[in-house]
């Protein structure tokens, strides 16, 4: 899709001016008469036997209207749904354990729910929260992913026996056989944690039920309100028509706000409708560190063989990959990590297995990234060791090992998380390293800038990585594109929007199709009622699947626009030219009609159309690609480290990326900019630490770090555009792309920055601490 | 203990007279008590700066102050900036500069910054930084709300105020 | 989080091992306890308030379980605390070794703190301990002292 | 996250608040209520009243004393101490302190009487008053003392305050000549609980010695920590590299400080040494920049 009037323009955000003067409606603000509210009892142990709840005393607290136990839901506790099954993958093993809506007879990590409270106000919720007496007899708990596979370890779900929640295996080529004709085979442990999505909005629900109507309203901050909507149907025993789900405004998604089916989304519309009255629940800070969905560890056993020259022979890699107490999300996320390994480069023999184990934490599922950190991690660390044992610089092993440009689609042979072969369908790798190296300065600063900072004893280093994203996955999604009499066009979409700025990058491709001003399309996006068939905003899919679902329906729109003022106008239909919002005869422009003048002209009151004609200005369309798409990218940065203090500055940050054509520049950079941060916070702030009981020891902005103004580089950018073939658009997604390199990145500068201490990073997150006892290790080793 | 005083608070420059319980928050009376739901709520511990308003002029966590203290006081909420759905320069530079993406924590950034402002007419970009590091933001990256302030600023100093999306509401 | 050391009393050890499981002493000398009962021979229970700068003394309660006791060499401790604000459990081990006139204790915990006051407090965790530890111990100690009428009441 | 329920009480004189403390032990002074209102939100804290000091004028302002020092009412709040002319023309450490308390937000409710009784082992304030001599002054219904700031904290949140007293000034003596004072801490992010700080005033005599020193140092124990062995490893030397690097390392003797999450103890004490040795450098150039012009 080339450039126009508004693709590929920094159209400034259509929905900026509701969210500016704080008219926009989020969750929270959300007000019903009548209104009641709710707080959850959590649980303090991370595991244990639940032997009883008494909640006499909550019950009794003035204006406390209900408390509801496991016991209290009677059928309508059940496990959560498995979101997503595993994939084909020979000798896979799963064992599916989903989320429940309260704990029963068994607490499975800290902060699980076990009671409900109901009342007046949340105030008066979280007095009665302290009335509650709880009888827990404790367990060990599972927090150690190797511990927890071994023979006695105590069982997060005794009906497995075992804490092993998956086992897969996928390789190509001949890894045993590479690695004996290897020059080099570099080795190592690795360990990447991740931590919190840490939205500054809170997951949130209100439930209404007007029991006239029989409709149940539902707002919730989900990113994927038509799965919530299909399912709380069935849940509760309702037709899907009957149930709305509404995901206004929201404050941030990262992945966990996802179609969870969270105890609180399945248990807040249950209570309204027995209680007949609204029901609010708005996750505190605190309950988000426990009820809401997190990424973690991996420990990674991998190894490079590579031949002299530095060529890539073969990786193989065992991992451990924690998966908290549930595995609703199913094996996205490891899957990914094994898939993202493979980064940009040509492996021609690749063994990979990795085991899930069940631990006494909270939940994981994918957050911006979903995994391929950790892929990404144990790659580039890989190749930045065997440069380095080889003596070839660390840019040159990877032009080295680059997929070339014409070797597009190249196959991977594994399977991705869509269920599809990992084949990635274009790219330029060169061209981009080429581009980052040349803007970061590479070869002067190692060359003279970094020495002369070295001889002024100041410790500088640089670092560049290269990633790959399996982006814009599918299954589907659909747009309902309608010119309104007034001349609007309204555009609805059924993923949901976190601040993406769907509501204009969509009203962008609508408005270059229908030659209307963006301004005059309103996009609505995550209300049921408006557009009910979809699945969600994930997996940086949404400008991808969404957008070219809205393409393809301004497209249907577009041709009954042509047919009807051809129609009216007596011209044949190729000389109808749609633009300035109106249809008009090419070389003729008297000869037009505005477009809300077809629109009403399309929808006669009396009369006879020809049969078969469908009313109105309107069309639906809908979206599935073959497979996720490739976008791509090189990070590169330069930091400088105080070896006295452990302290990093961030000196410049570089990105080049790829996710092919772009719908709007400024939207895309603050996408990549804003990822770049999230990916700083996990390499040098962000961790979510626990201790061997399970006990979360930083539930709180105070001890859990977001990095501030003060933390984050303004990132200098540089967009490459290789068309995808698997959409008409060619876009890749974006959404999570600067998140993922940054651990590799910081490793690879902080490391080059120590060099000559015998530091070696082989971890991510770093902090000062943690760095002062690598740097101190080092000194130890060297005496 | 239901201890409910009656408390008189000029907000937007309105006056209000509310009985509220001594413990209630300013930021829950603000967007419960008078639908003023533009202030969110993002720690309730005085990390986050999503909740930033004015008292008296001053920027303040709405969540560490109870409402009972602002009785006889003056309170600005983020529906205070723009006149008659006109944005304010500074939104309108936030606008312009693509300075906020889900939008949750710009009311508190901006309630931050228009005080400031005042103060620092000339900031360079680490005083801006330093402003903002305050009030945490998980969407941007912080890049463009560094580039809106100095649109704004540079826009203050040139005399021009409003801007396309001033039309627009 | 595991807490060791050693202190030193200046009395015997038999008077000193008498003293650690003397519930009115324990009641005395356990920083915030407000009540501990034996209710066996080796099972304590009571209550503690533990309030920390603007953290409001909460109510813990709290079992103590005695086990392997050799006297007046050593013992084990189980302790169990629950409140409000979280828990603390774990295991403790003292050993009493005669040195001249004094008596040296060996101690080794390993606790365990859970819920609101790990999650929020980590900060302090460690500083809290220690205190609570030291003031512990010069209480026990000045009860000693008290007992061998080394100082009045 | 919602605070429990509690009497409350606006006295608009300190003997009205007196008053109301004493008549409820329950009760407790709410000044700018930035460490005690989150923690009331976390249900750490909840106490049966708050008597509101915020109301009370007179605890408000700067003002120069006769002796040339400063007195800072107690519910004077950190960002008019920030922004104070007086301050930073008189007491300049506590100026270069004001930035690193919190965020701007914090400071524009946040006092300093309510820093200091709080006494949190982390906090700037304590550690910058220790390091100042600074004077605090108590009030009761009986009376008012005064103490200095090394009686002052007494333990980990732990002060001299009396039950049914209140901090109600805090007086700063006269910098004396020659003088040169530095504030650094290292914070995971600007704002946050310093991992360690460092405060030093140091003055030099005519023939260029030092002729006294004064370091303390914060969230390295119970509470700020003043380091003796520092002080002695500076006085009556002639502060060159050599002399300042030994006195940085005798602040080893001074500590003993927590582990974190954040900040193991081995960490911490590098970082004492590190950053006395910077603040001392630094202080002793200003001292010698004051010494040769003392209106700086």
């Amino acid at each position: 899709m080339k450039p126009g009037r508004y693709m590929g323009q920094s159209v400034p955000r259509l929905e900026d001016a509701k969210l500016l003067t704080g008219r926009a409606l989020f969750v929270d603000d959300v007000q019903l008469p009548g209104m009641l509210h709710a707080a959850f009892l959590r649980s303090d142990d991370a595991h244990g036997i639940l032997r009883s709840i008494d909640a006499s005393a909550a019950r009794e607290r003035a204006g406390v209207v209900a408390v509801y136990t496991a016991q209290d839901l009677g059928d309508y506790w059940r496990p959560g749904p498995l979101l997503v099954p595993p994939p084909p993958i020979t000798g896979l093993v799963f064992n599916a354990a989903t989320q429940v809506p309260l704990a029963r007879d068994k607490v499975r990590h800290g902060g699980e729910a076990l009671a409900m409270v109901v009342a007046e106000s949340r105030y008066i919720a979280e007095d009665a929260l302290e009335d509650i007496v709880v009888e827990l007899e404790p367990l060990a708990a599972v927090t150690d992913l190797e511990a927890a596979l071994r023979p006695g370890a105590s069982l997060v779900h005794e009906q497995f026996g075992t804490n092993l929640a998956a086992h897969v295996h996928q390789s190509k080529g001949d890894y045993a056989g590479a690695r004996a004709a290897a020059a080099l085979v570099v080795a190592r442990r690795f360990r990447y944690d991740r931590g919190a999505s840490a939205a500054i909005e809170n997951r949130g629900i209100v439930a209404e039920w007007d029991a006239r109507a029989e409709q149940l309203t539902v707002w919730d901050t989900t990113q994927a309100p038509i799965p919530i909507r299909n399912g709380l149907a069935a849940m509760l025993g309702l037709g899907e028509s009957q149930v709305r789900v509404i995901a206004p405004f929201i404050g941030g998604g990262f992945g966990p706000k996802i179609m969870m089916f969270y105890p609180e989304e399945v248990l807040l519309p249950w209570a309204a409708m027995r209680l007949g009255r609204p029901l609010k629940w708005i996750e505190d800070r605190r309950e988000n560190f426990y009820a809401t969905t997190q990424e973690r560890l991996q420990i990674h056993d991998a190894e490079l063989a590579v031949a002299q020259d530095g060529r890539i022979l073969g990786v193989k890699d065992t991992f451990l990959h924690d998966t908290g107490a549930y595995d609703p999300y199913g094996l996205t996320v490891p899957i990914n990590s094994q898939c993202t390994l493979l980064g940009p480069y040509v492996v021609p023999n690749y063994d990979s297995e990795f085991t899930a184990v069940f631990t006494n934490t909270p939940i994981v599922t994918p957050v911006r990234g979903a995994g391929r950190q950790h892929g990404v991690f144990v790659m580039e660390r890989l190749l930045d060791f065997a440069a380095r044992e080889l003596g070839i610089d660390r840019v040159e092993i990877r032009r080295r090992n680059l997929i070339p440009p014409d070797a597009f689609p190249y196959d991977h042979e594994i399977l991705f998380q869509d269920f599809r072969p990992l084949v990635y369908d274009s790219g330029n790798y060169p061209a981009a390293l080429h581009k980052a190296v040349e803007m970061i300065g590479y070869e002067a600063f190692i060359r003279s800038e970094q020495p002369r900072l070295r001889r002024a004893g100041r410790r500088a280093g640089i670092g560049v990585v290269s990633y790959i994203e399996g982006t814009g996955i599918g299954p589907y999604e659909g747009a309902r594109v309608t010119v309104e009499p007034s001349g609007l066009v309204r555009v609805a979409t059924g993923v949901g929007t976190q601040g993406q700025g769907h509501f204009t990058t969509f009203a962008q491709l609508v408005a270059e199709q229908l030659g209307v001003e963006v301004d005059r399309v309103r996009v609505v996006t995550g209300d049921t009622r408006e557009f009910h068939w979809g699945t969600g905003t994930f997996a940086s899919r949404g400008a991808v699947v969404a957008g070219n679902a809205c393409h393809a329906a301004a497209l249907k729109v577009r041709d009954k626009i042509i047919a009807l003022a051809a129609r009216l106008l007596e011209a044949e239909p190729g000389q109808v030219v749609v633009e300035g919002g109106s249809a008009c005869v090419r070389g003729a422009p008297d000869r037009s009609f505005t477009l809300g003048e077809l629109a009403r002209r399309a929808n006669p009151l009396r009369g006879a159309v020809t049969p078969g004609t469908e009313p109105g200005l309107e069309a639906t369309a809908y979206f599935g690609p073959d497979r996720g798409n490739a976008a791509s990218g090189v990070h590169a940065m330069i930091v400088e480290v105080d070896p006295d203090t452990a302290a990093v500055e961030i000196k410049r940050y570089v990105v080049v990326h790829d996710c092919g054509v772009v719908i709007n520049p400024v939207v895309v950079e603050a996408q990549v900019q804003g990822g770049v941060a999230h990916g700083i916070g996990n390499a040098f702030y962000e961790q979510l630490i626990f201790d061997d009981n399970g006990q979360l020891m930083n539930a709180s902005f105070m001890d859990y770090l977001l990095p501030t103004a003060l933390d984050v580089p303004t990132v200098e950018m540089a967009h490459l555009e290789t068309p995808s073939p698997l959409n008409p658009l060619g876009t890749k997604g974006v959404g999570e792309a600067g998140a993922i390199p940054t651990g590799a990145l910081f490793a690879q500068a902080v490391e080059d920055a120590l060099s000559g201490t015998g530091v070696e990073i082989t971890e991510i997150p770093l902090s000062p601490n943690r760095l002062f006892e690598l740097i101190t290790q080092a000194k130890g080793a060297a005496a | 203990m239901t201890d409910r005083l009656t408390i008189t608070v000029t907000v937007n420059g309105a006056r209000h007279e509310r009985a509220v319980e001594s413990r209630l928050l300013l930021s829950d009376f603000l967007r419960h008590d008078l639908g003023l739901t533009g202030t969110h709520v993002g720690c309730e511990h005085g990390v986050c700066g999503a909740c930033t308003v004015l008292l008296d002029g001053e920027a303040v966590r709405s969540c560490l102050v109870f409402a009972v203290q602002t009785d006889g006081h003056a309170v600005e909420t983020v529906e205070s900036l723009a006149t008659d759905g006109v944005l304010d320069p500074l939104q309108t530079a936030f606008h312009d500069a693509h300075g906020l993406q889900c939008g949750f924590c710009t009311p508190g950034i901006l309630m931050t910054l228009v005080p400031w402002l005042r103060h620092h007419p000339a900031p360079n970009e680490v005083d801006i930084r330093e402003a903002i590091s305050g009030n945490l933001c998980r969407c941007t990256g912080y890049a463009n709300i560094v580039k809106a302030v100095e649109l704004a600023v540079s826009r203050l100093a040139d005399g021009r105020t409003g801007g396309p999306a001033g039309a627009r509401s | 989080m595991i807490v060791e050391g050693t202190y030193t009393f200046p009395g015997p050890r038999e008077v000193v091992f008498r003293l650690l499981l003397d519930p009115d002493v324990l009641a005395k000398t356990m920083p915030g306890a407000t009540s501990i009962a034996r209710v066996n021979e080796d099972r304590y229970e009571g209550k503690m308030g533990v309030g920390i700068g603007p953290i409001t003394a909460a109510e813990f309660d709290v079992v103590i379980t005695m086990t392997e006791k050799v006297v007046p060499e050593s013992y084990q401790m189980q302790i169990d605390g629950r409140g409000r604000f979280g828990f603390t459990r774990g295991k403790a081990s003292v050993r009493l070794t005669a040195d001249g006139e004094s008596t040296v204790m060996h101690y080794e915990a390993d606790m365990m703190v859970g819920g609101k006051i790990a999650a929020v407090g980590q900060r302090l965790l460690d500083s809290v301990s220690r205190m609570m530890l030291k003031q512990g111990l010069e209480a026990m100690s000045a009860e000693l002292d008290r007992r061998l009428g080394k100082e009045p009441a | 996250m919602k605070p429990p329920a509690f009497e409350y009480f606006r006295p608009a004189s300190v003997l009205e608040a007196l008053d109301l403390l004493a008549a409820r032990p329950g009760a407790k002074p709410l000044a700018g209520g930035q460490s005690l209102i989150p923690a009331m939100n976390f249900r750490l804290a909840a106490p049966e009243a708050l008597v509101d000091l915020n109301g009370i004028a007179a605890l408000s302002g700067i003002t120069r004393l006769p002796d040339g020092g400063l007195r800072l009412g107690a519910m004077t709040r950190h960002h008019a101490v920030e922004t104070s002319p007086l301050v930073a023309a008189h007491a300049p450490l506590l100026a270069e302190t004001m930035p690193f308390v919190a965020h701007p937000q914090i400071r524009n409710r946040g006092t300093v009487g309510g820093s200091l009784a709080h006494a949190d082992p982390a906090a700037e304030l304590p550690a910058v008053m220790l390091a100042l001599e600074a004077v605090l002054v108590l009030t009761s219904r009986t009376g008012e003392r005064r103490l200095p700031a090394a009686g002052f904290f007494t333990g980990l949140f732990a002060t001299a305050l009396a039950p049914g007293e209140l901090l109600t000034a805090i007086e700063l003596p006269a910098r004396a000549a020659a003088t040169g004072s530095a504030f650094i801490e290292q914070a995971r992010r600007h704002g946050d609980y310093a991992l360690v700080g460092v405060a030093a005033t140091v003055t030099l005599a005519g023939s260029g010695e030092c002729d006294a020193a004064r370091v303390t140092l914060f969230s390295v124990g119970e509470g700020p920590v003043l380091a003796e062995r520092v002080a002695v490893a500076l006085e009556g030397l002639r502060p060159d590299a050599g002399v300042v690097e030994a006195a940085a390392h005798a602040v080893q003797g001074d500590i003993d400080p927590p582990s974190d999450i954040h900040a193991g103890a081995a960490y911490r004490r590098q970082l004492a040494r590190v950053l006395t040795g910077r603040a001392l450098e630094r202080a002793f150039q200003r001292a010698r920049a004051h010494q040769s012009n003392p209106e700086q």
